[in-house]
């Protein structure tokens, strides 16, 4: 998978017809073989622009940032990716004429091990679902998978699961790395940072991490497109698919198969209800 | 006075390792999640003194823990009763293994600003009590850069014991200071160390400084910065931040905090935990105004407290050159490129 | 620094009983906050109230907890009682020890009495953080909209209008007079029903005050209390009302024949039609479902008679709008269907009839002149037996209720009988005779006394035919004997059941409704018109099964509340709803759509302090707004809360104990 | 006591591994947040009626199910409670027309949620109990006590030193 030069002379052209003002791309690291983002405002930057599998990094979160800020961006997506864009646009955080989109049929990309990431194995759709222009030739919905390593958890009796989550909570610093690297935690000012709502309190504490994880991740269920992001920005290198994974599966099996980002104007899973959803959970 | 310094191979250093860790409250870093991080320990087998990894969080939170009770407090119609903490961990004597360079320089460098208008009792008592045994640092990773700061590691005294390589397999465990000659001297390891040692030491290290991908001029560097507070540069660097905070949680130097209450029924914590001047709000005043309130500003208070502002007022720079944010950044972005791009570009104002 | 008084009540022996109060008030006394903690019997009496307002002047009080009944008890109480202590009524919170401790843990003092001192520290932990509110105030738009124009719709839309009030009244059919506009004469007193309601149906028709909307329906409804705004479809009657006469040359020469629906089937109509010659308006409309010009384009006879060619084939259904303050529900009951009576022979024996159609044979403008006939063979019956019960109180076949007006009405029918062939009998089966209202049992005393009806208490257990009578034969429970009687005719008083169009429209107007299909009454005793949905009003069998006398006195109630509702210009409300904090909105609008009141509109604001950029925040439509919390729960940046039930508040609650 | 926690198809066995002998005396404290069309006046109903139930149970109204957010349940089990029980309206039955609706959906995810990262699903329970079903009330309430004395104390992620 390489479309570094489709990439590049889009962006020139872009450029030339004076269409955007910041183009947001990813660039080869110069020490390593990883890739990293790469905000182009001058076109003598364009060269920089590469894709290939290692191009990793959900470039949607630029759009929460004052340099993209009611700019006219030119943004490459990946199917995650452009889940995570379709939501934005839905929940009105990024004008649509706003962006130009360099949709992307994606092969999936590779881990830090240099093997296919688990969630390109899992992916439902590689797939640019909202684009200007796509590149590759699209391979369609793929099938819903259970994911792997919450099947494994699941086997795990209930005290073992306990103990494995309360180690994660613990490894918590609390950076809020996770929220910062996500494209859907745009909010003006995240709950949990919020010292008037008596909700959280600052201390960096392991039950604390557990309740801001939670809610987190409650916050992002039926939105999460599993793009990892957070996984890959959290330095204390947490398994926090596992929630969203966990989230995604409950959503997909009992409210009609419910995928976050995959139509224009679905807000996610909670935002809409049917009669018949589950009640034999309650009393 | 010179202290102890023997001689000993890799069985040996095990040994010894394995000695400090049955006689001591031992911390040294573990695996947890793919990353290595200082824990306490029991056994040899359950960490890695000697591995090369750097870990991911510095040896910091051993000193000044990602989130310290200050106080507890109790609320009722009698008033407000304040108590200390029950902080087991302040009391023990301990002693970390695995230390690198700049860990421990960072360690140094905080010694000054807890050391000074105020003193921090829990980051004192927890100096006091531990003893620092150094890893055998013999090759710079991709983001290192401690051999180009403001000092010198070769002789740095920021270990109590240094485990140095020597030629052809051997291993000097070097006691540095009192502290650590006492630790040294109570191991079985008593082989002294031949006169050829500081040679060899030195030898060593100098392949050790060749290993460098990363170097700079430090003092130049500095003299630049100064000048460039109002550089254009510095919304050049921060484009690509995310502000995610992961730099300053995880910097053996970071030192900002913030102080928060748990309430639940009657009794209370006061809490001190980690901050980060990345936060959006980190500046935001009650009356809503906020001074950083853009990522530039954010990136060039960053750069400048590590390499300016600290200098001036301790005489030490504050970032030690560890790399640990390069290495966390999601998006990889150095300090060092930061400081060199934004030194050495042209001034350029801000509002030209 | 809060400072908070907290007043536990004895509620005489309910609570003291139960709890020892005294501990529970040292125990108060133990919270940080608490300034004065003190007990009394009764702390809704007026004594009471007066320690709470004396308090709280003595103590400075910046919140008060109340430890008794439950807060939707006394709240309102209690808060007026801060009220007159000048302070807000907001900063009342209730412990609900009552309902929640003494009567639910009679067995165990003990935890009955820690409980009650934790729900105490909850509520003063919430009442720290409760804020002061004012009530809002609404504009009201003062015209009401009464559904079904059967007595009690008219009577609620004549009672209104009386009081100047302007009202729409929109009846599905027709003509307005719904099910009483059918009957003979009532009961008690035998007065023509026909003579008390066509009087009243005119005043409708010429009142000022009164828009008559007939043949049509409400398919709409949007809005809130004193701001409602309805969608009524009016169907096409064909027939131009503005010049139609009424002369009814049409609805004769018409040659299409249609079952009567006004009685109840036993006679036909025509395809135009007006239902009973005293309607209301009297005018014809065209019944497009049979008319043949409307269904295959042929006959257009009525076209051709009318000299003033008001007849339009062409006229289509057409939607008036009509902007609201107020509804009464009035759309009366329906029929049960006896089918289920296999072994009585229901559907195979013709002379078996419901109560409906024996009141249209024996009405003087019904289809037999007032003179009942077996729809066998038109004879006129002697043996009539009367079956009670039929479908009510029955759970097996039908419903499990009391339809209460059928023991009345069957007595009436003896007596009708009784005064229409007078050498007939009456027999009636009954399980029990529920006479309860005013010269209610004299009148059935009447029925058994003056015209000898035969009361037999029992089931009927089968009928048969033998010839061309019918065989009845059930259980006579105080000889303790099966009987057998031949009979002429069959009656059975089936059960009232509500409108079978009440759930739909139920769900239209957003008032619930119980498994019956009756609407449901915000209280059933202190609040029986109101519905939960503020602003809609209950009047007759839409809400429960009633008589006449009853109806209309539901009907007048309800014009009270509507009028009292309307009393001001604007309207006071509860100001426990939403706000949005717009610093913290990132304006993705996902409370709009969980919103059931479409309460949430979008705003713009400046992007940061002072700047000229804009940004989208979500508004909240403090009028539309009925404080359910569902957006506050769904924003993820706690930008909006909810007045009276913060996060803090909350918060406070859960970890105060 | 071991309980089937359903996680996707694969049928999971599980529990905390209780010592209900080692909490005999031991008394649970159970937070209800109930709505206050339906279960609050139902659990009113049941007060009048005078139908007893366990004392563990502490109350805390809100206007409707929906109101719930999951942090409230969260927040319940790190602080004061070892389970917590939150009751609505019946579907349909919504005084707010379609609260329940939504609250259902956030329950059963947050309910799974909390389960997989090692809360026994009896922790967290909930019910729809209308105006009327005092009774039905009493029943539920002594459903999840006796449920939470076979649990124990809860102990996971708890606050510190609080």
């Amino acid at each position: 998978m390489n479309y570094t030069n489709q990439i590049q002379e889009i962006a020139t052209k872009l450029f030339a017809e004076g269409k955007i003002d910041v183009f947001v791309g990813y660039r080869q690291n110069l020490f390593d073989e990883n890739q990293v983002p790469c905000l182009v405002t001058d076109p003598a930057d364009i060269s920089k622009l590469v894709f290939t599998e290692k191009s990793v990094f959900n470039l949607s979160n630029y759009l929460k940032f004052e340099h993209t800020r009611n700019k006219r961006v030119g943004l490459v997506v990946k199917g995650c990716d452009s889940r995570a864009l379709n939501l934005m646009l839905t929940e009105s955080q990024v004008k649509r004429e706003n962006v130009y989109i360099v949709g992307i049929c994606c092969e999936g990309v590779l881990n830090e091990k240099g093997e296919k990431a688990q969630n390109c194995v899992e992916c439902v759709m590689p797939d640019a679902v909202v684009y200007d222009e796509l590149l590759g030739s699209p391979t369609g919905k793929r099938e819903y998978l259970v994911n792997a390593d919450i099947k494994e958890l699941a086997q795990k009796g209930l005290t073992e699961r306990a103990d494995y989550f309360e180690n994660v909570f613990e490894n918590c610093i609390r950076c809020n790395a996770c929220r910062h690297s996500c494209p859907l935690c745009y909010c003006a000012k995240c709950c949990i940072d919020q010292e008037t709502s008596s909700l959280f309190h600052g201390a960096n504490t392991s039950s604390s991490a557990m309740h801001a994880l939670m809610t987190w991740t409650l916050h992002l269920a039926g939105r999460c497109v599993d793009c990892r992001n957070c996984e890959k920005a959290c330095p204390s290198h947490l398994p926090l698919h596992l929630l969203h994974k966990q989230n995604e599966m409950v959503i997909y099996e009992n409210f009609q198969q419910h995928l976050a980002g995959m139509e224009k104007d679905d807000r996610g899973a909670f935002y809409k209800y049917s009669m018949s959803d589950p009640d034999d959970f309650i009393m | 006075m010179s202290f102890s310094i023997f001689e000993t191979d890799k069985a040996g250093l095990e040994k010894f390792y394995t000695e400090v860790i049955s006689k001591n409250e031992t911390y040294a870093p573990v695996e947890a999640f793919g990353k290595f991080d200082y824990k306490r320990v029991s056994s040899l087998s359950e960490c890695m003194p000697d591995s090369p990894i750097q870990t991911t969080m510095s040896v910091k939170p051993l000193f000044f823990p990602k989130s310290a009770k200050v106080m507890k407090f109790r609320e009722d119609s009698s008033g407000t009763t304040l108590s200390d903490t029950d902080q087991d961990h302040l009391a023990g004597k301990r002693v970390v293994l695995g230390v690198k360079h700049c860990d421990a320089r960072g360690l140094q460098v905080l010694d000054a600003v807890y050391k000074w208008d105020y003193i921090d009792l829990d980051y004192q008592k927890r100096r006091e009590n531990t003893i620092i045994v150094s890893t055998r640092c013999d090759k710079a990773d991709t983001n290192c850069f401690c051999t180009s700061l403001d000092y010198d590691v070769e002789n740095s005294d920021a270990h109590d014991v240094k485990i140095v390589n020597g030629l052809d397999g051997k291993i000097y465990i070097k006691a540095v200071t009192e502290k650590g000659d006492i630790l040294v001297k109570s191991s079985s390891i008593q082989h002294p160390a031949s006169a050829a040692a500081p040679e060899e030491i030195s030898k060593h290290y100098k392949s050790f400084e060749a290993s460098f991908r990363l170097k700079m001029n430090y003092t130049e560097i500095n003299e630049k910065l100064q000048k460039q507070f109002d550089s254009i540069a510095f919304e050049e660097v921060s484009k690509n931040c995310i502000s995610c905070n992961t730099c300053a949680f995880i910097c053996p130097t970071c030192h900002c905090f913030k102080i928060s209450d748990e309430k639940v029924r009657d009794n209370g914590v006061r809490y001190k935990s980690y901050d980060s001047c990345n936060n959006g709000y980190f500046t935001l005043m009650a009356g809503g105004h906020n001074p950083r309130s853009v990522k530039y500003r954010r990136w060039r208070q960053r750069s400048m407290h590590k390499f300016v502002y600290y200098k001036e007022r301790f005489g030490v720079n504050l970032c030690v050159g560890c790399g640990h944010c390069a290495i966390s950044c999601p998006v990889n972005i150095s300090i060092f490129d930061v400081v060199n791009h934004v030194a050495n570009s042209p001034a350029v104002l801000q509002n030209a | 620094m809060a400072r908070v008084g907290v007043f536990t009540c004895f509620c005489g022996a309910n609570i003291a009983d139960f709890i020892d109060v005294p501990a529970v008030v040292e125990e108060a006394k133990k919270i940080k906050e608490v300034k004065i903690s003190i007990e009394y019997k009764y702390m809704c009496s007026d004594p009471g109230q007066g320690m709470i307002r004396d308090a709280i002047i003595q103590h400075r009080l910046t919140s008060v907890v109340v430890a008794a009944c439950s807060p939707r008890m006394h709240e309102k109480t209690f808060r007026k009682a801060l009220s007159d202590a000048g302070m807000n009524p907001y900063l009342l919170e209730v412990a609900n020890i009552r309902e929640h401790s003494s009567w639910v843990h009679q067995k165990d003092k003990k935890a009955a009495t820690e409980k009650a001192s934790d729900l105490i520290r909850m509520a003063v932990a919430k009442s720290i953080a409760n804020e002061q509110l004012h009530e809002i105030s609404v504009p009201v738009t003062k015209r009401a909209l009464v559904i079904g124009g059967g007595i009690a719709g008219i009577q609620a839309a004549l009672d209104i209008a009386d009081a100047r009030i302007p009202v729409t009244l929109v009846e599905k059919s027709p003509s307005i007079g719904g099910r009483m506009a059918q009957l003979d004469e009532t009961f008690p007193t035998l007065d023509c029903s026909q003579c008390i309601l066509t009087p009243k149906m005119v005043d409708v028709a010429s009142h000022p005050y009164i828009e008559l909307i007939p043949y049509s329906e409400v398919i709409e409804l949007d809005g809130f209390v004193g701001n409602y705004k309805a969608k009524i479809r009016k169907k096409a009657s064909y027939v131009d009302f503005s010049t139609c006469t009424g002369c009814g040359a049409c609805t004769q020469k018409c040659p299409v024949k249609v079952p009567n629906e006004y009685n109840m089937g036993i006679d036909k109509r025509r395809a135009i039609y007006t239902p009973f010659p005293q309607a209301v308006p009297n005018k014809p409309v065209i019944d497009a479902e049979h008319c043949t010009m409307l269904t295959k384009g042929k006959c257009g006879i009525c076209a051709k008679v009318c000299e003033k060619g008001s007849i339009n084939y062409e006229m289509k259904d057409e939607i008036i709008e009509r902007e609201i303050g107020a509804v009464v529900v009035a759309t009366g009951y329906d029929l049960w269907d006896p089918k289920p009576y296999e072994e009585y022979g229901v559907g195979r024996y013709k002379d078996i009839i419901t109560s409906l159609e024996f009141e249209r044979m024996v009405s003087a403008n019904g289809p037999t002149g007032g003179v009942p006939q077996r729809p066998s063979d038109g004879k006129v019956p002697k043996n009539v037996v009367f079956i009670k019960c039929i479908g009510s109180r029955d759970e097996a076949k039908g419903i499990e209720y009391c339809s209460k007006i059928c023991c009345m009405y069957t007595a009436k029918h003896a007596i009708l009988l009784h005064h229409k062939v007078h050498d007939s009998h009456a027999y009636i089966f009954y399980m029990d005779i529920r006479a309860a209202g005013k010269g209610y049992e004299e009148f059935v005393k009447r029925a058994q006394v003056e015209t000898a009806a035969t009361y037999l208490r029992g089931r009927v257990s089968k009928i048969y035919k033998k010839g061309d009578k019918l065989m009845v034969r059930g259980e006579d429970a105080q000889i303790g004997q099966v009987v057998e009687v031949e009979a002429d005719l069959v009656v059975l008083a089936t059960a009232v059941i509500p409108n079978k169009d009440n759930p739909d429209l139920a769900r239209l107007l957003g008032v619930s409704y119980d498994k019956y299909g009756y609407m449901s009454e915000a209280h059933p005793k202190l609040r029986p018109v109101e519905t939960a949905k503020a602003g809609i009003f209950l009047a007759g069998c839409t809400q429960a099964p009633k008589d006449i006398p009853d109806t209309v006195a539901q009907a007048s109630a309800c014009a009270a509340k509507v009028c009292g509702l309307f009393a001001g210009d604007t309207m006071k409300k509860d100001p426990m709803i939403s706000t949005v904090n717009n610093e913290y909105c990132s304006g993705c609008q996902n409370c709009v759509k969980v919103c059931p009141y479409q309460a949430i509109v979008t705003d713009e604001v400046p992007l940061g302090h002072g700047s000229k950029e804009l940004r989208t925040v979500a508004k909240i439509n403090e009028g539309v707004c009925q404080g359910c919390g569902s957006c506050v729960a769904i924003c993820r940046s706690t930008a909006i809360t909810l007045a009276g039930f913060t996060d803090p508040q909350i918060i406070n609650e859960i970890v105060a104990i | 006591m071991e309980t089937d926690v359903k996680v996707s198809n694969t049928q999971v066995v599980s529990a905390e591994n209780p010592d209900i002998q080692a909490h005999a005396d031991w008394q649970p404290v159970i937070m209800g947040i109930l709505c206050n069309w339906c279960s609050y006046a139902g659990s009113d109903l049941t007060g009048t009626s005078r139908i007893q139930y366990p004392p563990n149970i502490r109350i805390i109204r809100v206007p409707c199910s929906s109101r719930v957010d999951p942090w409230f349940i969260i927040k319940s089990l790190q602080t004061t409670a070892d389970g917590v029980l939150i009751s609505g309206c019946h579907p349909g039955d919504c005084h707010y027309i379609s609260g329940n609706y939504f609250a259902r959906r956030r329950f059963l995810v947050t309910k799974k949620l909390l389960n997989f990262i090692g809360y026994h699903e009896n922790r967290v329970q909930f019910s729809w109990v209308s105006a009327a079903e005092g009774p039905k009330f009493a029943k539920v309430v002594d459903k999840v006590t006796t449920d939470i004395k076979k649990l124990g104390p809860l102990h996971r992620f708890k606050k510190e030193n609080l």
